[in-house]
């Protein structure tokens, strides 16, 4: 009997052919640690008694939630990254490079085929390079800091699969949001999305990263795609046998399959405040928004600032609009310095920070009050993360933001 | 069988983990810091008035959102005894095991309480059995062995303290 | 009679209230942190009717008006210094916080020493002792008179 | 008699022939700026006005700068009420297009203005002639009302500037020299005017760096004259046809100074100030060697184009120090797109630095950037006072923008020529 993508990764982990709901115990081969966490993270790691992680190599610390700090507490948190670091001899820290998702494949670390787990629910991110990836908690990434590995149950898979071509209007972005709204927002939760079609197939590496990394937001477990020679490419890898392997065969048992037209995608948000309420902006058209945002480990990728470029490009953000960009790595944001698109969004009055999770993590970056609007194209429009519980957050692709942007209200690029 | 007896507040569907427990206060250094905040954007009120022994009962995929363990901790820290809910997410699962947290899943309670505006009103819960409201008997189901080894031994924290001969 | 709060010398404003607080929505909001890092007692210890007195050069630094408010908030009667810097002195004066300079006042006293203030006759005892204060320049006095630069506005009207 | 150029500004602006110091005036405003640190209690002031009213709308200037992007709920609430009061009034309104001092100088500050601003480094405009004074929220409240208020004529004191700064050494080593000279008071209620050979020899961003700074002598305002650097400048920004001839003032060779400096360039060498007074300063070789955890290259007073380019140049093929945070803000958006266009951001990117987007940054101490407990900072900031920068149990050394680059390569306190 055939496999899905996630139960062929996992059976190459454990070294035999698993099948859905079976519980095993897997090998980590990276695991990725934020900011945030790291403080509990040690601080459990030490009172399960453990002295060493496991393998230093494997382990990957990334300082994005709060870097630069807003908050004089926020240090701690840099520090214990540091000094852990140091003190287990693990090389691969990045103190302000960028944000964890983006930078665990960029900086060339996750791999096609791989296991990996994070102490952040987006960890599903990894999906788009042909990765098994989920988030998991602070006790949990302790206990594999010192063991090296972690139980877990075989999800069962839906299969996505959309054929055609999209609307120039219509992103990546776009397709999720629309997923998460059919499936809801709990309707792939232990489950593992599987995404395939020829639509699939001809999105760059960057869209399917913002589908993977939204996975979370329907509760699935992880999302998978097959590596192709656009992920090679961006893995500086040639694919090996099993990675080349990583397809859904077609005598693989699906838990559901559904079907898409790509024609009939259109521009949608997602309404406050949740993600899967899902709504087509021609039926939101002129709502007044006081901030646009367009970053995050969803769309902070030079492909979403170009586009967002493309249609600023000598424009002008509305009056007491503020645009603010935020890069999601240094290596993107140097990247679009040199083509040109930082200068193009700077002379359209966007606001550009450094590369970090800023807004999208509620910390800072863009803080708003009562009654105000944001359109974000991060993943997560939940009451108050942006700030107060009053504050409207609309979830949008980055076409969608930088024309709302450039005309003050909710508008369909 | 265990059983005990506990209050009820009522939540809804797809309590996120910013509801539960809002960024802002993340990097507080302890979980009783952060307790007074617990759900803060949804009800401000409600952290204050929750006393030791309480349960909550809610809707579909509680606990959806984030993977910040903080969020089954100041419930439990709270005193919540356990929460019964139609689902929950999967991350906020596993981080309520490995915290000692019971969790129960149950698809008709929420809704029996919901119809008979029941919050305040007390359920008694017998572990692995069922729940009991208003005369009614509300089976659930038995955890998966491995989940019960890692409640047995007192969360995972414990779990691997004995592994690595401490305890 | 007002307790006396004793500071050094170039006390200044990041001191009298902090930067963090300084956009909060209201004075009243602010006023629990004033001088947090000098004192962390003081906003919750100070008294209305009681002093400030201080060294050389009080309220040097940035122009945040907020300082001489947290300070009125709180009910500090008047702040006696050797000198002020010149943002704060005006600041003071504006809102209609007395800023009195006494030469002597500061090295003769302790902190927690109970003092009058007489502002016509440009006097301060403390116990037994008299000390002499600079009166205000008349055009100040006349805004301190009415109650603050504010006051004046609104009696135009 | 003749009048120093504080004297002659305010005479114009009372109106009157001649003034002296000492004397009390009724002035007429140029121009009020106001920014978001306190823009909010005056909203909240002008409206318990019994008849509020804005004299002049078209001298009002607003700038969110302190706190951009917003980070906390309180902070977003107070810039709300600020901007809707600006959109309300038409008041014009920056926000994102850098800090406040950098934006009047490039778009609005014209020689022989009075300028009021709610900040206290507004001393700055003095660089293109204009006497510009901090003031709190009531006075600027009450300017803003009548387009009035009552100064006092400050005395002068005049620093005579000779030669030549050495190589190494920057205005920032200059301005820090003088305040340690003179200690933090020794300016209070004066102006303090610059004048000299050696002024030609200073550019634009140097003069500027100077007389931000002199607040923290105390000095209520710092002047130069006009000369073909400062229209330079203004040409650069396309406002040269904006300059009203008239009010071009140099002081008169028989003008009363309360205290005459002379300084020989030359003799400059590089200076940090120690915590946790601007005056506290000493020789940078002094304090080199102390470990830093994190650098701060820009703010109103270093983080203009020129700054950028010393920094770039210095840190250009090598990289930040394991751990350190080196904190680059350009001034303003203009400063930002020169930086990139040409190239200086992405030396300071490539080599491991944080490319803030125009703001305060931690110079102010409640923005990103802000330090931890024990934490050390060396910064082109103008102030280190205790608790500036962040946690109040942290330390910052003030320095130019070599010495802060040198040291964020170095991760501990350093000058240029030692990295």
């Amino acid at each position: 009997m055939g496999q899905t993508i996630v139960e062929k990764i996992i059976s190459h982990n454990v070294g035999r052919k698993v099948k859905p709901g079976d519980i095993v115990t897997v090998k980590a081969d990276y695991v990725m640690l934020d900011d945030i966490m790291m403080p509990f993270i040690v601080s459990k790691f030490n009172e399960m008694g453990f002295s060493k992680v496991w393998d230093p190599t494997k382990v990957v610390i990334i300082c994005d939630h709060m870097v630069p700090a807003s908050q004089t507490d926020d240090i701690r948190a840099y520090h214990i990254s540091c000094d852990f670091a140091s003190k287990q001899g693990i090389t691969n820290l990045h103190t302000s490079d960028g944000i964890c998702h983006q930078l665990m494949t960029e900086a060339g670390y996750v791999k096609p085929g791989h296991v990996v787990f994070g102490t952040d629910s987006h960890t599903t991110t990894y999906g788009s390079v042909g990765a098994f990836s989920t988030g998991i908690g602070y006790t949990e990434m302790a206990a594999i800091l010192g063991t090296g590995e972690v139980w877990m149950r075989v999800p069962s898979t839906i299969k996505i699969n959309i054929n055609g071509t999209l609307a120039p209007n219509v992103m990546s972005k776009d397709v999720i949001l629309k997923i998460i709204g059919d499936l809801t927002a709990a309707g792939a939760t232990y489950k593992s999305l599987e995404f395939c079609g020829d639509t699939i197939d001809s999105m760059s590496q960057s869209s399917r990263t913002t589908m993977a990394n939204m996975a979370i937001e329907a509760g699935a477990k992880c999302a998978v795609f097959t590596p192709d020679t656009k992920t090679a490419l961006y893995c500086d890898i040639e694919l090996d046998d099993f990675q080349s392997s990583l397809v859904g065969d077609e005598d693989a048992v699906y838990e559901t399959v559904l079907n898409y037209k790509a024609e009939d995608f259109v521009p949608v948000m997602a309404v406050p405040s949740n993600v899967d309420h899902i709504v087509p902006i021609s039926e939101l058209k002129g709502i007044k928004v006081n901030q646009v945002f367009l970053g995050s480990c969803t769309n902070g990728r030079l492909e979403d600032l170009m586009e967002a470029a493309a249609i600023l490009n000598g424009k002008h953000v509305a009056p007491y609009v503020k645009l603010i960009v935020t890069p999601a790595s240094r290596k993107i944001y140097m990247e679009a310095m040199e083509n040109g698109t930082i200068n193009v969004l700077s002379k359209a009055g966007a606001i550009i920070t450094h590369p970090s999770c800023g807004l999208c993590c509620g910390r800072t970056g863009g803080i708003l009050t009562d009654d105000e609007v944001v359109v974000a194209t991060n993943n997560r429009n939940f009451l108050g993360r942006m700030g107060t519980s009053k504050v409207k957050i609309y979830l949008a692709s980055p076409k969608s933001a930088a024309a709302t942007a450039l005309a003050g209200v909710i508008t369909e690029a | 069988m265990t059983s005990f007896e506990g209050r009820v507040w009522l939540m809804g569907d797809d309590i996120d983990t910013d509801i539960i427990m809002p960024t802002e206060y993340l990097v507080y250094k302890t979980i009783d810091e952060m307790k007074p905040y617990a759900f803060s954007p949804l009800r401000p009120e409600l952290a204050g008035k929750i006393a030791d022994g309480d349960i909550i009962v809610a809707g579909n995929n509680f606990g959806c959102g984030s993977s910040r363990e903080q969020a089954p901790e100041v419930v439990k820290a709270l005193g919540i005894k356990c929460v019964i809910a139609k689902s929950f997410a999967r991350i906020f699962f596993r981080n309520a095991i490995n915290n000692g947290l019971l969790l129960i899943e149950n698809a008709d309670l929420y809704d029996a309480m919901v119809k008979a505006n029941a919050e305040g009103k007390t359920i008694k819960v017998t572990v692995n059995e069922n729940i009991e409201f208003d005369g009614k008997t509300y089976p659930i189901v038995s955890l998966p062995d491995n989940l019960v080894e890692i409640i047995n031994a007192g969360g995972l924290v414990k779990a691997m303290r004995k592994r690595n001969g401490i305890d | 009679m007002g307790k006396i709060f004793r500071f050094y010398k170039d006390v200044d404003t990041d001191q009298i209230i902090a930067s963090q607080y300084l956009l909060f929505p209201t004075i009243d909001e602010m006023k629990e942190h004033t001088f947090e890092s000098l004192d962390p007692e003081f906003a919750t210890s100070v008294k209305p009717g009681d002093y400030v007195v201080a060294d050389e050069n009080f309220g040097c630094g940035s122009s945040r008006e907020q300082a001489p408010s947290v300070l009125k908030a709180l009910g500090v009667k008047a702040v006696v210094a050797k000198s002020f810097a010149r943002i704060f002195y005006r600041n003071s004066i504006n809102i209609g916080l007395p800023v009195i300079i006494c030469k002597d006042l500061y090295d003769n006293v302790n902190a927690g020493d109970e003092m009058e203030l007489n502002m016509e006759q440009g006097t301060i005892t403390v116990g037994d002792k008299t000390f002499t204060c600079t009166s205000l320049p008349e055009n100040l006095q006349k805004i301190l008179d009415q109650g603050g630069l504010i006051a004046s506005l609104n009696k135009e009207d | 008699m003749g009048m120093t150029i504080a004297e002659k500004i305010i005479a114009r602006a009372a109106g009157k022939e001649t003034v002296k110091a000492g004397d009390i005036h009724t002035v007429t405003l140029d121009l009020l700026m106001s920014n978001d640190g306190t823009s909010h209690l005056t909203v909240d002031k002008y409206n318990a006005l019994k008849n509020p009213r804005i004299a002049d709308v078209n001298k009002l200037v607003w700038i969110v700068d302190h706190n951009l992007p917003c980070d906390s709920v309180k902070t977003a609430a107070s810039h709300k009420k600020m901007r809707d009061f600006a959109i309300e009034k038409g008041i014009r309104f920056y926000e994102g297009e850098g800090v406040c001092h950098q934006v009047m100088l490039e778009k609005h500050v014209l020689p022989g203005q009075l300028i009021f601003g709610a900040d206290s480094h507004t001393c700055a405009y003095g660089a293109l002639g204009a006497f510009g004074t901090g003031v709190g929220n009531t006075d600027y409240l009450y300017a803003m009302v009548t387009g009035t208020s009552w100064v006092l004529v400050p005395e002068t004191i005049r620093i005579n500037l000779t030669g030549n700064l050495p190589k190494g050494v920057y205005a920032r080593d200059l301005i820090l020299t003088i305040i340690g000279k003179i200690s933090a008071n020794g300016a209070n209620y004066k102006a303090m005017e610059f004048g000299g050979e050696g002024l030609k020899n200073i550019d634009m961003a140097g003069r500027i760096s100077i007389c931000n700074l002199c607040v923290e002598a105390g000095a209520k305002t710092a002047l130069m004259a006009v000369d073909d650097v400062a229209r330079a400048f203004l040409k650069d920004n396309n406002r040269d046809g904006d300059i009203v001839e008239s009010d071009v003032f140099d002081a008169d060779s028989d003008a009363t100074y309360a205290q005459v400096i002379d300084i020989d360039l030359s003799t400059v060498k590089p200076i940090v100030a120690k915590p946790h007074f601007v005056d506290n300063v000493c020789d940078a070789k002094d304090v080199a060697g102390i470990k830093i955890d994190e650098a701060f290259l820009g703010s109103c007073n270093n983080g203009r184009i020129e700054d950028l380019r010393v920094g770039a140049a210095i840190i250009k093929g090598k990289k930040v120090a394991p751990n350190v945070r080196f904190l680059v803000v350009p001034a303003s958006r203009t400063v930002y797109e020169q930086a990139l266009s040409e190239g200086l951001l992405a030396t300071f990117m490539e080599a491991g630095a944080i490319v803030m987007n125009p703001n305060c940054s931690v110079c102010w101490g409640a923005c990103q950037g802000v330090i931890g407990e024990g934490e050390t900072l060396i910064s082109t900031g103008t102030r280190n006072f205790k608790g500036r920068a962040g946690h109040r149990e942290s330390f910052v050394y003030l320095a130019s923008a070599a010495t802060v680059t040198a040291s964020a390569i170095k991760g501990e306190i350093a000058t240029e020529d030692m990295v």
